[in-house]
């Protein structure tokens, strides 16, 4: 047993923060809150503190990374270097090198790249206080970053993740979880077509208990898309999503 | 050139304002943005604060870790300050590895701090010549909206004074498990920035400003009113005078500023 | 702009291929390219491995070294697993640092291995909190041809189980002589790639399959059939249908993968 | 007290080093001395040796950097790896950054950058000994390169510090006084106009003090013009300036 | 004495590996190994395992690197991070970064660049396995990689070192000869002119010893160079060369 | 392009030149330019010396510090030699991280000095295993004007003879503090630099011949005549005669390089 490691992570039902197996931590979104970017987005979702911005459709540099056929979307997730509780030296590590890469995938499926060719499409990530699950929060607040800055998408792109714990499986680890228990599932979709467009798991499950965790995370999913449509209706207005 | 052009553009509107009294937000030539300051808003760093002049977006983290000390300061910590401008703070803020702007700002901001002595070093040493605390102050703007010295001086500071060591146990931090003991701040040193426009001087440029003025002048100044650091930027010049006039001015905008400061637990302040 | 049409006429001419049961080269949907792996390769690595997947050619070398441990892990060895995708293995890559790919492939190989607990770190512990060795897996494609994921993974593992201690003596290595002590690997995990490419889902995708491919999912075994990492690729998305499905079929096509592992010395295998 | 600090800056009148409080160091200039550069100047004051040159107006790379309206003035200050007491790895770092970026902006605006669109106008400094106020030294032999590299300048840019050690406002601090004093305040002037093209100010000062010392660094930087026309006077001729 | 360091080299007429003072280590070449390169060769010599591969004359990046009179030859020699005892930390160290030079110098002269202006010509060198002599192997499988990319050349360009070990000129120094020896010379030939395209030494050699070692190390170039013939035949075909 | 033509052009007009008997300098082919060389000409470095070959400049600092030997060392001190292409001495440096001529001007002087053995590396030993003096020597060329490898190592052993060991104090250096004690300086190795334009050898190349040269040769000699290093350089060949006919007449070339070198305290030269 590791240092620090709970002998149990389900007391009478309930998690180590008190939550149900399928339950979410609390999560707020909030759309348009920076000036200077044409889109972006905070949330709060536990511990988690994330902001977004979008900036684009606009030029690209360098040039010779256009494409004349569809605009170019990139990505880049970042941790703050007081965000965790060790300091961490600014700068890209190979991790945030990764979740930038899967990230890019997680989203680039539902963006109508092919109405602003040449140009670029830039989401930047910025992880201020993080609590495990950063990934999916970051897909998450980019994905109506986006939709706040008025690009046009097929749809918005929630992410959850599910795991497994102490032998049980539950939705979305928080970082004392995250750090001992079994197992990790982070999942995005494109809700209107159910569709699965980031899918990454560490850890150790059988066939059956992926079969579970994932579509309990897929359920979380379906809970984080309500949040986001509910922080763009705030923002425009209106009430239909 | 487009963006050349541009800029005159800018420049020829702004200074037209001027010369009929007008700041382009609306505000008097000696008057500051809305400022405000929030403290203990990041549960990771041992202190932190989140800054706002008007639309620019200052967050500061203060980190505390242990190093060994400098070989000729044996019994002083370690005071370090790092700017990132994230790209997601402004689209002329590009990735990559710290630019002159970047290193301009932390070395500014760090000077007033570090030269009015506001941390009492020499209580962060743990063992003479082996181990210090090490104060990393991380001045993280999220929008960009002009007058990053002010926004960032006032941030760190706050955040500064937020700070409590976290537990030390042999030699290593346990970052989990805070204490309540604070930092030792013995005072508070602010920057005040002026930026001169063909002939006027204003107090607190504002993105529009700062992209067309001539130079700026930022200054430091400690609880006494004292000057503790100076940082003439731009392309252009002031005659002596500005200098002068803009050195006692500066003062009581220092004091302005101070007063957003949060107030101590025992309340003072 | 070239490059975009000429995927394009080659995705058209993949998928009428597919539309009508066949892969480019000739394979079933669910078959392997030709798959061999030699171990023992190279005299300076402690372990070695050559694996070749069709053209695809992958060296991976184990080297062991002493260190000291992480803190919060005082008994345990160390490990580190980097890949370098040199651009002699194909004219796509580039010199330079690792980028966003190479690290990928570094990290996904990693998360097998390390999620399996395939090494017995523990095993590795030569002195509590002070020295234990730290294994480095190098993965050193040199003919990229696809599927980098699979062939680096079975190479990293063929490796390991070929590695053997080099002596230590005072806390030194001496690397030109080498112990019969093998590395305590007590598992032995596999990776599984499939690509879907217009609705069609296909095991290994060989580099024209990958240059077209709508998604990639890579999914890790270990010896139980358990799943111990999974890695979804490429702008599309698979439906949920479609996960379930890979990853229950994907099972047998690591026991097949596996079986290319070299025997164990005493014959196990 | 630190390590090696002195218990008196002043004694009898006279400062460490034997000057009077408002005495500048020992200055020689040279003008002209490389054959590659364009323009180069030498200096030597009190312990500093400082070497710059000037490259230009010339072909701007990258090209992306050009500026259709006017040349762009590049200056880079860098110190050689055998300057200091302990040795330098070289490379750029953070105060050589901090030091190129306010020389420059301490020269621009003489520079009558708008002859040259699309050019670059390249300025390097070399610290090859340091004993305190390389800065200053540097922007007095980069003006003197430029002249002598024949660009167009209302003016040459001389530069000086003044600074308080003991308790006393003092002109050019040395090493030991930069080092142990309580304040250094860098200006540099377009002597013509009188008006300031840089200033910085680290330590501490009262309202008088900066005062008396900002007063005390400009008749500093007079003196240094006078030396800067003379090593142009030296090395083309003719009496007048 | 260095620990480690034998007594003597050569015993009973023998090196310590068995050769005699003027016989090359085993030597096998292979062209063609490569599907992706244009051309490929691989190599074995004694315990050195060398891959080379060219790719080429193709458009140059970046852009303002092509030669509108010739192709650029660029080559690029680097050790894998398990070619050595103590692993090699990936990248360029200043070693590779001479060898790239000497080697690409080395090779330039048989090149017909003139065919391909405003082209590159790469060549990759990868030390898999490195036993001493890995400049010269490089050298050696790279002339084979162009000759097997079709590149037209004048010759082919075998390498070989010589050096003095024990107070003996030898041929060919493997590792433990390398590492104590008193001087290592590789040479690289055009061998139809018989004219010197690579010429380094490290050591101490007298003018006679370096006569000595220069010749055999040339006779040791005719040697690999047959074997670099043998290589393209059994790859091309036909008994001409 | 532009480039190529006037290159193209000077060669032509150099080998005209030649071909009559003439450098373009108008020295003889064997004649190097004029050679000056200053030393102490530093007062941070612990040697220092400045070389002047024709308008070639270049300054060399030794500096000293202490700080662990190598491993399979335990009883050497440590040699580095570095060099800076500063964009200040050429138009043709540029910024940035040493390139290729930078690493190799650098490790061909180094070559000289180390294989000649001229510093008694075993003297700079202070405590075996533990502590050994570190010696960098900074090549550092003020103006380019050709052939810095003999510019550079000239420079190289002239500040290594002028550099006295700074104070040591509880295994800290006092740089402040200067002893009377000098390095151990046991040889003086110079290197000799030829060209070959058109076949015609030439020594001391200047940057115009430099510029055109098909080949190079560097030599390097100890004091006994005996070769120590060797570079050739350039894109073209040598013939073997040419070879052992600049190998010969490089001897007494650095004989004459030699000479330049300042005489000891003791009046030994």
């Amino acid at each position: 047993m590791k240092a620090g490691e709970p002998e149990e992570f389900i007391i009478d039902g309930k998690r180590l923060d008190g939550r149900r197996v399928d339950e979410l931590r609390p999560l707020k979104i909030e759309a348009g809150v920076l000036k200077r970017a044409d889109g972006s987005a905070y949330l709060e979702w536990g511990g988690n503190r994330v902001l977004a911005a979008c900036y684009g459709p606009r030029e690209i540099h360098p040039r010779h990374e256009a494409n004349p056929q569809r605009a170019v979307l990139r990505t880049y997730y970042s941790m703050a270097p007081f965000s965790v509780y060790e300091r961490k030296r600014p700068g890209p590590d190979r991790r945030s090198m990764e979740i930038s890469k899967v990230t890019r995938q997680a989203l680039e499926s539902v963006v109508f790249t092919h109405l602003y060719p040449m140009t670029a499409i830039d989401v930047y990530i910025e992880i201020l206080q993080a609590q495990a699950g950063t990934r999916c929060a970051g897909i998450t607040a980019a994905s109506v970053a986006l939709a706040d800055a008025g690009i046009p998408m097929k749809d918005l792109v929630p992410a959850c993740a599910a795991g497994k714990v102490g032998g049980h499986i539950v939705l979305d680890l928080f970082d004392i979880e995250d750090n001992y228990g079994e197992a990790d599932l982070p999942v995005a979709i494109v809700p209107r077509t159910g569709e699965v467009s980031l899918l990454q798991m560490d850890g150790n499950l059988t066939q059956e208990e992926f079969e579970q965790a994932f579509k309990l995370a897929i359920k979380g999913c379906m809970q984080v898309y309500e949040k986001q449509k509910e922080a763009l209706r705030r923002r425009y207005g209106g009430s239909q999503e | 050139m487009k963006h050349e052009i541009i800029v005159d553009v800018k420049r020829d509107h702004i200074l037209n304002l001027l010369n009929s009294g007008k700041r382009i937000d609306g505000r008097a030539f000696d008057e500051y943005r809305e400022v405000s300051v929030e403290v203990g808003i990041n549960q990771r760093a041992e202190g932190s604060a989140l800054v706002k002049l008007g639309r620019t977006q200052v967050m500061v983290g203060v980190k505390l870790s242990v190093g060994e000390p400098f070989p000729d300061m044996p019994d002083s910590g370690v005071l370090t300050t790092n700017a990132e401008l994230i790209p997601l703070a402004s689209p002329s803020f590009e990735r990559g590895p710290p630019d002159e702007d970047t290193v301009e700002l932390a070395r500014v901001v760090d000077r007033a701090i570090r030269e009015s002595r506001c941390i009492d070093l020499e209580k962060l040493c743990i063992s003479e010549g082996e181990l210090v605390w090490i104060v990393f102050i991380d001045l993280h703007p999220l929008d960009y909206d002009g007058n990053l010295f002010d926004a960032c001086t006032l941030g760190a500071i706050a955040a500064l004074k937020n700070a409590v060591f976290p537990k030390l146990e042999d030699g290593r931090v346990d970052y989990k498990t805070k204490t309540e003991e604070k930092l030792p701040i013995v005072d508070t040193p602010v920057e005040v920035t002026f930026a001169k426009i063909g002939g006027h001087i204003l107090v607190d440029p504002c993105l529009e400003e700062e992209e067309v003025l001539d130079a700026r002048l930022t200054v430091g100044y400690n609880e006494k009113g004292e000057i503790v650091a100076m940082q003439k930027g731009g392309s252009g010049t002031f005659t002596q005078e500005e200098i002068l006039d803009i050195v006692r001015r500066g003062r009581e905008k220092a004091e302005f500023l101070r007063k957003h400061l949060p107030g101590d637990a025992d309340g003072k302040n």
